[in-house]
C-alpha cells in the first residue's frame, strides 16, 4: 500500500481547499457536550479529541431522514418528482475511525443486496472517506474481537495515522483515495517510514467473533437465555441508531395539503412495535426476541446471507445504551454458555 | 460482603424472594441494573453514588410484573417513581418489597405502599442546585435565545426514544407518537417532529414527573430534555401545589381543578 | 369511498351579499371526495331540502355538508332531511358561513376564501363522520319547577294536569310571586289576586304537585331524563304537619314593626308571619333575623300560644333529593333599586315610591285598603307624577333594554289613581309609549282621553322637596325642550325590571347559559324560546326577560307542553356524541393503561372500571369504561388521556385533526 | 424570534372554541352584524376541555400564525368543569411553550359567553392585530420547511 | 419509467372498485404510463407495496392472475391508516404501486398434479391469483378442489367468482362459514375450515395443498393434512409479515435467517418447519 506523509499544516490546507472547492466536508466536531460528525465550513471546527463520535459515519450515506421523492396531488391527479440524484454533493468524510469505515462495508452489503439502493450507493460513491487511526481506546472498544484493528485500512479510501509530531502517515487505500491525493499532490510528501503500529491504541481481543458466529445459531431456541440477556434492555432504539451497520428503516409520508414527500427514516428492531401487524399480532412480542433479532442479525443472518459480519466492534451501542447493554459482554455470554 | 449483599443473600436463601432488582458494576465504572435470582450472585449488588439510575421502570416489565417474590433496591428516584406508579395503578401493593437506605446507610425494608409513602415523605423533593441552576440559565435567556437553544438541541434528537423507554412513567403500550390515525407527530427525526415529540412528552408528564432526570441521563445525544419535564413539574408545584411521587392516592394535577386556580392570560 | 355532497345556501342575500356562493360551490366541487356541489337560494326551504335528498339518492352520498347558517339554526332540519333520504343523520354537517362569515365580514375575496376554507374543513370532517344511532335513556316523569310565581304555578298545573308529577320549589314562604302583589292588571283592570289565588290553591291541592316553599335548589346533577335535584328546605322553625294555620302566634308575636316585604315596606309584619293573608301554604315561618328569641335567647311567646305545639326553634335546614326528568326555571324578576338615581330622591323622600309599592297602595288588601295615600303623612295626593323608564333604556345608569311592562303599568297606575282620586291630576313623564299588546294601545288612549292623564314626553332631571311638595323638574321635548316643573304630592318611579337575585348562581348550578343581564338564555330566540341550551331544562316567564302576565302564562304553558311532550315517551332519544374507550385486537385489547387518572376528570362520574377477560374468564387487564347513559360528551377525558385511548364520537381525534389540517392547507 | 414584517401580512388564525359559549357567542356576533377580521376560522368543539394541546401543535405545524382558544367563563361551563380542566392544561402548556422559546402571544385564550357577541369580535380583532404585529411564525415554519430533509445534521 | 430509485412507485389508476365483503375492497389497477404496462410482469404469489400519497405504503399480494394481462388487482381490508385511505378512493383515482416482490408459487412443478386450495377469510386474495393462474392453464393440472371458509356469509370475498367456480364442472368448490355465521338460505357447509377439511378427507396422492389463512386456521389445518398423508413438501402457504421495503433491507420480515420478502412469501411446509416460530 502506498504511503505518504501529510504535515499538520498541509492537512489544514487540504481541508481548506476541499471546502473552497465546494466539497461537502464532514468531520468530527465538538458540539455542545459531545462530538459528532457535522458538515464543517472551516478546518478549525475539526476535533481529534475523541475515541469515537457519538453517532456513526453512516449518516453520510444513510442519513436519518432521506427524502425519497416528492409528490403533488392536484385535481385528484398524482404527479411524482423523482429523487434528484444530481443534488447529492461530492463529499469528503474526515476523521472516520477504522471501525466506522469498515461499517460501510456491512451497510453496503445490505443496500446492494439484489435491489440496489441507488440513493445510498450514489451518496457513498460521491464520498471520499479519510480514516483516522485510533491512538486511544476505552473499555467499550472491541474492534480486535471483530476482525478489525485500530489501524485497519479496510473501508477507508485514505487512512491517516497521527504521529507524535502532529503530522500524519497517509495510507492510500483505494483508487478514490489515490485520486484525491493526486488532485492535491503538492500537499503530500514522501513517507518517512515511521512505524505505524507503535502509534496505535491497544485494544484487547477478549473474544473471537468466529466463536460467536459458530455458537449463536444453536442458541436461537434458548428463550430463557435471551430473556435473561435482555432483562436489562428497556427497548429503545439508541443502539441501532448509533450503530454503523444497522440499516433498519421505516418509510413514511409527510404532507401538507396536496404536496408532500415520502421519507425513509431510521428505525430499530429493539422497538416493540417494529414488527407489529395491524391485526395486533406481533411476531417478536417480547424484548428477549427483539434482542435476539439484533444479535442474530449481526452475527448470524448477515454473515450467512450477506457474507459480512454485522458488527465492527466500535462499542457505540454500549456507550449509547442507557442501561449499559454491553454487546461485547453479550457476545462472550454466547460463547461461554 | 457488605450489608446489602448479605441482606440479598438472606432474602434469596429464605426462599420468600426469588428476584432482586438492583445495581451492579457495569462498564467503565458505571453502575447498571441487575437482576439477581441466585443467592450466590448477591455479591454482584452494589449501592453507591453511581447508582443514580431510576430502575422503577422494571417493576411493571412483562417478564417480572406478575412475579410477587421480587425485591427492588431503590434509590430515592426509584422510590418516588414507585409512589407515582402506585398512584397511577401500574404497580400494586404487595407485589414487591423495597430495600431503601437510611441517611446513615442502614438498609430499610419497605413492604407496603404505606411504608414506602411514609419513607418518601422524608426525602428531598425538588431539583438539585445544579439542576436548578440549569433551569435558571434557560429561563433567564431571552425568548429568541431560548428558541435557538432548543432548536439546536431538538435538531440533534434521533428519536431513539431512550428517554421514553427509561422513564418509569412512560408505560403506555402504545405511545401517542406511535399512533398514526391521526398522525399526531411526524415520524422522521427532523427538528419539527422532535420538538413535537418532546413537548408532548413533557406535557404528558405534567403532574407526574418525579424530576429524576432519567430521560436526560438516557439520551445518547445528551439533550437536556429533563429540563422540559422539570418545567412542568415545577409549574405543577407552583400553580397547583402538586408534587408527583409523594402520595399513592393523589389525583393528577391536570385531572382535577380548583375554581380559584389563578392565571393571568385568559381574556 | 367518500361521496360528499356540498350544498351552499345563499340564504336569500344573507350569505350571497358578501360571499360568492357560486364560486364556493365550484371550488368545493374540486375537493377530493366531493361528488356534488351546488348552490341555491334557500337551502332550508322545501325545494332546497329536496335538492339534498335527491342528491343523496342520485349520487349515493356518504356525507353531506350544508354550508349555510349556524348548526344551532338548521342542523336538525338538514339532519332530518338526510335521514328521510336514507342517510344517517350524523353524516350531515353544517358549515357555518352565515353567522361566522357572511354576516361578520364585508364583501370581498377574503370573505369568499374564508367560506371556502370553512367548507373544506367541514368536508374533511364529514368524511370521517360515523353513522351513529341515537342513545335511548329512560325518563323520570317528574318535573321540578323552580319558582312559584304565576309562571311556576301555571306550568305546574299544566304539567300536573297532563298526569305527571311536579315538584314546585319556591324560595319565599308562599307561592304567588310578584303577581300576588299587584292590585289590578292591565288592560282589563281585573283584580290580580282574584285570578291568581284560586290557582295557588289548586297548586296546593293538586295530587300530582309536591310543594316546597321556603326552599332553594342546592345542587343539580345528571342530565335530561334523569336529573338529581337536591333541595334545601330552609328551616321554618315550625312543624308544618302540626300547624293548623290558626294565626295565634302571629297575633301574639311581640315584634310587630318589621317592614313587610310583600307590602314593599309600606306595611309591617311580625317576626313569625305569613307574607299575606291568602298565602299558600297559609302557615307561618319565623324570621330568625328579627325574632327576639333568636336575637336575645328568650321570648318563645309563639311557642307558648301555639295550640298544637308546632313551633320548633331548633329546627335545622333539611334536604330532599328529587329525581326528575325535566327542570323548569320560573324564577321571575326583580325591580331595579332606585338608589341608582339619587336625583329622583328615592329613599330620601318617603313619597317617592316605586311601581310595586304603588300596586300595594292601590290594592284593596294593601296597607291603605286600596286608598291612594302617600306614605309620609297618609294624605291623599292631589298631584302625582309617574316617571317611566326609571332605569330602563338607560345604558349609562340603569340598563340598556326596555323593561317592556312599565308603559302599561304606569298607564294603569295613573288610571287607578284617577279612578280613586277623581280630583287628582296624574302626570306621566315618558320617552316613548310602547303599547303593543292586544287592547294595550286602546288602554293607553283611554288613560289619556277618558282619564285625562297628562303625558309629558321628556325626562325628569331632578326631584326635590320644597315647602312640603315634591318638585319634579324635567323637560317637555314636544315643546321644544321647554323646562317643566310640577309641584307633586307623590312620585312613582316605573323602575326597570331586572333578573331575580341569585339567578347567576342558579344558572351555574344548572349549567344553563345566561345573558349579561343575568337573565337566562333561551336555546333559540325564535324557535326555542322556552328551552335552554341545556337539554331538559326549560324556561318560563320573566326569568328570561321581563314579561307581562299573558306572555308569562303563555310561556309557562308552552314550557309545560314541552315537558309533557318529553314525558310522553318512556325513553328519551339522545345524541350519541359520547366518549368511548377504544378497544383493539388481542393481545392488547385496548391501549388504555388502566391508570384511571381520567376518573376524577369526568364531571358526570361516568367513568368506571372494566375488566377484560379471556375466554376462560381470567382477568387480562382492567381498563376504563365510560357509561354511555351518564356521559354527556364534553370530551375532557379525551383530551386528558395520554395514551389517546378515549375518543369521542362526533368530535373524534381523526375528525378534529383533519379539520385543523384542512383549515390551514389548500388543496 | 420573529421578524416584524407587518407589510400586508395576514396571519392565518385558527380558533378552537366550545360549542356552548363561544361558538354561540360568535353566532351572536353574526346575528348582531358586528364585523371582524376574516383571518380567523373557527373549529367547533363540545367543550374547551376537549381541546387537546396536541391540536395546537398540529395547527402550528400546519402553518398557523396564531391560535385563539375560547370557551365558557369559569362556572359557566355547560359541562360543569371542562373549562376549569382546560385552564389548568393551558397554564402548564403555555409556560412550557414559553420555556422552549415559543412566543406565547401567538396563542390567545379567552372566555366568551353566548351573550358576548361583541366581545368575540373584540377578541378576534385584537388577536389578529397582535398576530400581525408578531408577523409570520417564521421560526416555526422554518422547522416545517427544514423537516423535508436533513443531510448531515 | 427511467429511474433507479427503487422506492419510486409506478402510478396506477384505479379502473374498477368492487366491495367484496364488509370493509373489503378489490381494486383493478392499470398503469398510467403505457411503457410501464409493457415492461411490467409478475408471477403468481408475488406482492407489492401499494401507496396513497400523503398517507403511506401498505403491503399486500397481487390478487390477480399473471395470465390476465393489462392490469393487476389487489384486495385489502380496511384496517390501518393506509388501507383506510385506500378504501376512500374511487374509480379514476391514482395510487402508487411498487413491485412485484418476493418469490412465486412453483406452478410449473405442479403440472399433472391435483391441486387442493384451502383458504380462510381475507386470505383468499393471495390464493385467488394462483387459482386463476391454474384455471387459465387448466389442462396442466388434474383435479382442482377449493375449500374456502369465512366467519360469516357476508365475510366471504369474491362472491361472484365463488359462484363462477361453483358452476365450473372442472372445479370442486366447498365453501363453509363458522358456526353462527350462516344465513337462512346458506347452502354451503357450516364449520371451521380444518373441521370441514377433516370431513372431506382429501387424498394426498399426487396432490399439492395450498393453504392460506389466519394463523389459527393454519395451525389446525396442517395436522389434518399430515393425517391425510400430505408430505411437507407438498403443502404450500404464503406468509404475511409486516414489511416496509419489500426488498430485504428494512429489517422487519426476518423469520430467523429467512427474509419473507425475498425468500417468500411462498413457502412449503417443509421450509416453514425449518424456520423458527417467529412469524
Amino acid at each position: 500500500m502506498e504511503r505518504k506523509l501529510l504535515t499538520k499544516d498541509s492537512y489544514r490546507s487540504l481541508i481548506t481547499k476541499l471546502i473552497g472547492q465546494n466539497y461537502q466536508v464532514v468531520a468530527p466536531v465538538k458540539k455542545d457536550t459531545m462530538i459528532d460528525f457535522l458538515k464543517i465550513s472551516s478546518f478549525d471546527e475539526i476535533t481529534e479529541d475523541y475515541i469515537v463520535t457519538v453517532s456513526s459515519a453512516k449518516t453520510v450515506a444513510f442519513p436519518r431522514n432521506e427524502k425519497l421523492f416528492d409528490y403533488e396531488k392536484q385535481n385528484k391527479k398524482l404527479t411524482q418528482q423523482d429523487y434528484d440524484f444530481d443534488s447529492i454533493p461530492q463529499s469528503v468524510l474526515i476523521g472516520v475511525r477504522p471501525c466506522d469505515a469498515f461499517g460501510f462495508h456491512s451497510l453496503s452489503s445490505i443496500f446492494c443486496w439484489d435491489s440496489i439502493d441507488k440513493i445510498y450507493t450514489t451518496r457513498l460513491e460521491r464520498t471520499t472517506i479519510i480514516g483516522l487511526s485510533c491512538n486511544k481506546s476505552d473499555d467499550y472498544c472491541f474492534c480486535t474481537s471483530t476482525k478489525g484493528s485500530p489501524g485497519s485500512t479496510a473501508g477507508s479510501d485514505i487512512l491517516l495515522t497521527k504521529m507524535t509530531d502532529g503530522n500524519y502517515i497517509v495510507e492510500i487505500v483505494t483508487e478514490k483515495g489515490a485520486k484525491l491525493v493526486a488532485d492535491f499532490s503538492d500537499l503530500f510528501t514522501a513517507d518517512g517510514g515511521v512505524d505505524k503500529e507503535s502509534l496505535l491504541a491497544k485494544v484487547a481481543a477478549n473474544f473471537n467473533v468466529d466463536d460467536v458466529l459458530a455458537k449463536i445459531n444453536s442458541k436461537f431456541e434458548d428463550e430463557a437465555f435471551w430473556t435473561e440477556q435482555a432483562m436489562r434492555c428497556i427497548g429503545c432504539g439508541a443502539c441501532a441508531y448509533v450503530c454503523p451497520t444497522c440499516a433498519c428503516f421505516d418509510i413514511q409520508d409527510e404532507s401538507h395539503g396536496g404536496k408532500g414527500h415520502r421519507v425513509r427514516c431510521w428505525e430499530s428492531c429493539g422497538l416493540s412495535l417494529f414488527t407489529l401487524h395491524t391485526s395486533g399480532h406481533n411476531p417478536r412480542e417480547n424484548q428477549g426476541q427483539r434482542w435476539r433479532q439484533r444479535l442474530m442479525h449481526k452475527f448470524s443472518y448477515m454473515p450467512d446471507r450477506l457474507n459480512t459480519i454485522g458488527c465492527v466492534g466500535c462499542g457505540r451501542c454500549s456507550r449509547a445504551c442507557p442501561v449499559d447493554m454491553n454487546i461485547a459482554e453479550h457476545c462472550m455470554s454466547i460463547i461461554e454458555n | 460482603m457488605n450489608n446489602l449483599q448479605q441482606k440479598a443473600q438472606q432474602l434469596l436463601e429464605s426462599g420468600n424472594y426469588g428476584l432482586i432488582v438492583g445495581y451492579e458494576k457495569g462498564t467503565s465504572g458505571k453502575a447498571r441494573p441487575v437482576f439477581i435470582r441466585k443467592a450466590e450472585h448477591a455479591s454482584k449488588l452494589i449501592f453507591d453514588e453511581s447508582c443514580d439510575q431510576n430502575i422503577a421502570v422494571y417493576l411493571y416489565r412483562q417478564e417480572i410484573k406478575h412475579d410477587k417474590k421480587k425485591v427492588i433496591v431503590a434509590n430515592h428516584h426509584t422510590l418516588k417513581s414507585i409512589v407515582e406508579l402506585a398512584a397511577e395503578n401500574q404497580v400494586f401493593d404487595g407485589d414487591f418489597m423495597v430495600l431503601a437506605f437510611a441517611g446513615n446507610g442502614d438498609i430499610i425494608e419497605l413492604n407496603t405502599f404505606e411504608e414506602i409513602e411514609k419513607h418518601v415523605a422524608t426525602l428531598y423533593h425538588g431539583l438539585t442546585e445544579a439542576e436548578a441552576a440549569m433551569m435558571k440559565k434557560i429561563e433567564d435567556m431571552s425568548l429568541e435565545d431560548r428558541w435557538a437553544f432548543w432548536e439546536n438541541e431538538f435538531s440533534k434528537c434521533i428519536k431513539c426514544y431512550a428517554c421514553r423507554a427509561s422513564c418509569p412513567m412512560c408505560y403506555c403500550p402504545t405511545c401517542t407518537v406511535e399512533i398514526n390515525q391521526p398522525q399526531w407527530i411526524s415520524v422522521p427525526s427532523h427538528t419539527l417532529g422532535n420538538l413535537e415529540w418532546h413537548v408532548m412528552r413533557a406535557m404528558h408528564l405534567a403532574g407526574r414527573c418525579v424530576t429524576c432526570g432519567q430521560c436526560g441521563k438516557a439520551c445518547p445525544l445528551e439533550l437536556p430534555i429533563q429540563l422540559l419535564t422539570y418545567k412542568v413539574a415545577l409549574d405543577s408545584k407552583q400553580f397547583f401545589d402538586s408534587v408527583a411521587g409523594t402520595s399513592i392516592c393523589a389525583d393528577n394535577a391536570l385531572a382535577i381543578f380548583k375554581p380559584e386556580d389563578h392565571e393571568n392570560f385568559i381574556r | 369511498m367518500a361521496r360528499i355532497g356540498v350544498f351552499i345556501c345563499h340564504c336569500g342575500e344573507n350569505i350571497s351579499a358578501t360571499v360568492d356562493c357560486e364560486k364556493v360551490a365550484k371550488v368545493a366541487s374540486e375537493f377530493p371526495g366531493v361528488t356534488v356541489s351546488v348552490d341555491y337560494k334557500y337551502m332550508c326551504s322545501d325545494p332546497g331540502q329536496n335538492m339534498v335528498k335527491e342528491a343523496i339518492l342520485e349520487h349515493n352520498l356518504t356525507g353531506v355538508v350544508v354550508s349555510a347558517c349556524s348548526p344551532r339554526m338548521h342542523e336538525p332540519t338538514f339532519r332530518n332531511a338526510c335521514a328521510e333520504a336514507g342517510l344517517n343523520p350524523f353524516l350531515c354537517e353544517m358549515a357555518n358561513i352565515r353567522e361566522h362569515c357572511s354576516w361578520v365580514h364585508e364583501k370581498s375575496d377574503a370573505t369568499t376564501d374564508k367560506a371556502i376554507d370553512i367548507v373544506r374543513t367541514l368536508v374533511e370532517k364529514v368524511k370521517r363522520n360515523e353513522a351513529l344511532a341515537p342513545i335511548y335513556v329512560p325518563i323520570t316523569k317528574t318535573a321540578v319547577v323552580i319558582g312559584g310565581g304565576v309562571a311556576g304555578i301555571q306550568a305546574s298545573l299544566d304539567i300536573a294536569d297532563a298526569g305527571h308529577k311536579v315538584v314546585l320549589v319556591e324560595r319565599e314562604p308562599s307561592i304567588g310571586g310578584h303577581m300576588s302583589q299587584l292590585s289590578e292588571t292591565f288592560p282589563t283592570l281585573d283584580c290580580s289576586q282574584c285570578i291568581l289565588t284560586p290557582r295557588m290553591v289548586d297548586v296546593a291541592r293538586h295530587p300530582n304537585i309536591t310543594l316546597y316553599t321556603y326552599a332553594e335548589i342546592e345542587s343539580v346533577d345528571g342530565s335530561i331524563g334523569n336529573f338529581n335535584v337536591k333541595i334545601r328546605l330552609k328551616s321554618k322553625s315550625l312543624d308544618e304537619k302540626l300547624c293548623t294555620g290558626c294565626g295565634a302566634c302571629i297575633q301574639k308575636c311581640p315584634v310587630k314593626k318589621i317592614p313587610s316585604e310583600f307590602e314593599q315596606g309600606l306595611g309591617k309584619r311580625t317576626a313569625i308571619y305569613v307574607p299575606f293573608p291568602q298565602a299558600v301554604p297559609n302557615k307561618p315561618v319565623i324570621d330568625r333575623v328579627n325574632c327576639t328569641y333568636y336575637i336575645k335567647g328568650k321570648c318563645k311567646v309563639c311557642e307558648i300560644v301555639c295550640p298544637t305545639k308546632a313551633i320548633r326553634f331548633d329546627q335545622e335546614d333539611s334536604f330532599v333529593e328529587v329525581q326528575a326528568g325535566a327542570l323548569l326555571l320560573a324564577t321571575g324578576f326583580d325591580v331595579l333599586k332606585t338608589n341608582f338615581f339619587p336625583e329622583y330622591g328615592y329613599g330620601k323622600y318617603e313619597d317617592v315610591i316605586d311601581g310595586l309599592a304603588f300596586e300595594r297602595l292601590a290594592s284593596a288588601s294593601g296597607p291603605t285598603k286600596g286608598e291612594i295615600r302617600r306614605p309620609s303623612d297618609g294624605e291623599i295626593p292631589k298631584k302625582i307624577v309617574f316617571i317611566a323608564c326609571a332605569g330602563s333604556r338607560d345604558p349609562a345608569k340603569g340598563i340598556e333594554y326596555c323593561s317592556k311592562i312599565c308603559c302599561m303599568y304606569t298607564a294603569k297606575h295613573a288610571m287607578l289613581y284617577k279612578h280613586k282620586v277623581h280630583e287628582g291630576t296624574p302626570y306621566i313623564f315618558y320617552m316613548d309609549i310602547r303599547a303593543t299588546g292586544k287592547m294595550y294601545e286602546e288602554f293607553v288612549r283611554r288613560a289619556i282621553e277618558e282619564d285625562e292623564v297628562k303625558y309629558i314626553r321628556g325626562r325628569v332631571s331632578q326631584v326635590y322637596e320644597k315647602n312640603g311638595k315634591l318638585i319634579v323638574r324635567g323637560v317637555d321635548t314636544l315643546l321644544m325642550g321647554q323646562p317643566v316643573e310640577i309641584e307633586a304630592d307623590m312620585v312613582v318611579l316605573a323602575t326597570a325590571g331586572i333578573a331575580s337575585p341569585g339567578s347567576e348562581e342558579l344558572a351555574q348550578k344548572l349549567h344553563v347559559s345566561y345573558d349579561k343581564h343575568k337573565f337566562f338564555s333561551e336555546a333559540h330566540p325564535k324557535l326555542k324560546p322556552v328551552e335552554t341550551n341545556t337539554a331538559g331544562i326549560y324556561l318560563a316567564g320573566a326569568c328570561q326577560s321581563t314579561k307581562d302576565i299573558p306572555e308569562t302564562v303563555a310561556a309557562a304553558s308552552g314550557a309545560a307542553a314541552k315537558i309533557a311532550g318529553l314525558f310522553s315517551n318512556d325513553l328519551l332519544k339522545r345524541d350519541p356524541l359520547i366518549a368511548v374507550v377504544k378497544k383493539c385486537a388481542p393481545p392488547l385489547y385496548s391501549s388504555c393503561t388502566g391508570c384511571f387518572m381520567c376518573i376524577p376528570v369526568c364531571p358526570y362520574q361516568a367513568i368506571d372500571k372494566e375488566e377484560i377477560k379471556d375466554r376462560s374468564g381470567n382477568i387480562i387487564k382492567t381498563i376504563s369504561h365510560i357509561n354511555p347513559g351518564l356521559c354527556q360528551g364534553c370530551g375532557t377525558c379525551v383530551a386528558f388521556c395520554k395514551s389517546k385511548s378515549i375518543d369521542i364520537l362526533g368530535y373524534n381525534h381523526d375528525q378534529v385533526c383533519a379539520e385543523v389540517e384542512a383549515l390551514l392547507n389548500e388543496w | 424570534m420573529e421578524t416584524n414584517n407587518t407589510n400586508n401580512f395576514e396571519p392565518k388564525v385558527v380558533a378552537f372554541v366550545c360549542n356552548w359559549c363561544t361558538y354561540a357567542g360568535a353566532d351572536l356576533t353574526g346575528t348582531s352584524r358586528i364585523k371582524y377580521a376574516t383571518n380567523v376560522k373557527i373549529i367547533r368543539f363540545p367543550c374547551t376541555g376537549r381541546i387537546d394541546f396536541m391540536l395546537l401543535m398540529k395547527a402550528f405545524a400546519n402553518g398557523a400564525d396564531g391560535i385563539i382558544i375560547s370557551g365558557c367563563h369559569p362556572n359557566d361551563c355547560h359541562y360543569t368543569s371542562g373549562n376549569f380542566h382546560a385552564r389548568r392544561r393551558w397554564m402548564i402548556f403555555r409556560n412550557l411553550l414559553d420555556f422552549i422559546g415559543m412566543d406565547v402571544n401567538r396563542i390567545v385564550f379567552s372566555w366568551v359567553s353566548a351573550a358576548e357577541g361583541a366581545k368575540w369580535a373584540e377578541v378576534v380583532n385584537e388577536s389578529v392585530d397582535q398576530f400581525r404585529q408578531l408577523g409570520p411564525a417564521t421560526s416555526y415554519q422554518k422547522l416545517i420547511k427544514n423537516s423535508e430533509f436533513q443531510e448531515v445534521e | 419509467m427511467e429511474t433507479q430509485n427503487i422506492y419510486l412507485p409506478y402510478i396506477m389508476q384505479i379502473e374498477k372498485v368492487s366491495e367484496d365483503a364488509p370493509f373489503v375492497k378489490t381494486f383493478r389497477l392499470k398503469f398510467i404510463n403505457p411503457e410501464d404496462a409493457e415492461s411490467f410482469s409478475f408471477k403468481t404469489g408475488q406482492f407489492g407495496e401499494y401507496s396513497v400519497a400523503g398517507v403511506g405504503e401498505s403491503t399486500f399480494c397481487i390478487a390477480s392472475s399473471p395470465t390476465r394481462k393489462g392490469y393487476i388487482e389487489c384486495t385489502f381490508r380496511k384496517a390501518g391508516r393506509v388501507t383506510t385511505a385506500l378504501s376512500d378512493l374511487e374509480e379514476g383515482n391514482t395510487i402508487g404501486f411498487r413491485g412485484p416482490y418476493g418469490n412465486v408459487f412453483p406452478i410449473d412443478e405442479w403440472k399433472g398434479k391435483n391441486l387442493l386450495f384451502i383458504a380462510g377469510g381475507i386470505a383468499l386474495p393471495p390464493m385467488r391469483s394462483v387459482i386463476w393462474n391454474c384455471l387459465d392453464l387448466r389442462e396442466n393440472f388434474k383435479d382442482i378442489t377449493i375449500l374456502y371458509g369465512a366467519k360469516s356469509v357476508a365475510d366471504l370475498v369474491y362472491k361472484h367468482e365463488l359462484r363462477e367456480w361453483d358452476e365450473r364442472p372442472d372445479v370442486k368448490l366447498v365453501t363453509t362459514v363458522d358456526p353462527g355465521g350462516e344465513t337462512h338460505d346458506w347452502t354451503g357447509e357450516v364449520g371451521f375450515v380444518p373441521t370441514i377439511l377433516d370431513k372431506m378427507a382429501p387424498k394426498a396422492e399426487n396432490t399439492i395443498a395450498i393453504v392460506c389463512g389466519p394463523p389459527i386456521m393454519i395451525k389446525y389445518t396442517f395436522p389434518i393434512l399430515e393425517k391425510c398423508g400430505f408430505a411437507d413438501e407438498m403443502v404450500y402457504t404464503t406468509l404475511e409479515n409486516r414489511m416496509k421495503c419489500g426488498f430485504g433491507k428494512c429489517g422487519r420480515c426476518n423469520v430467523g435467517k429467512t427474509y419473507v420478502c425475498k425468500d417468500g412469501p411462498v413457502f412449503s411446509l417443509k421450509q416453514l418447519k425449518q424456520m423458527p416460530d417467529e412469524y
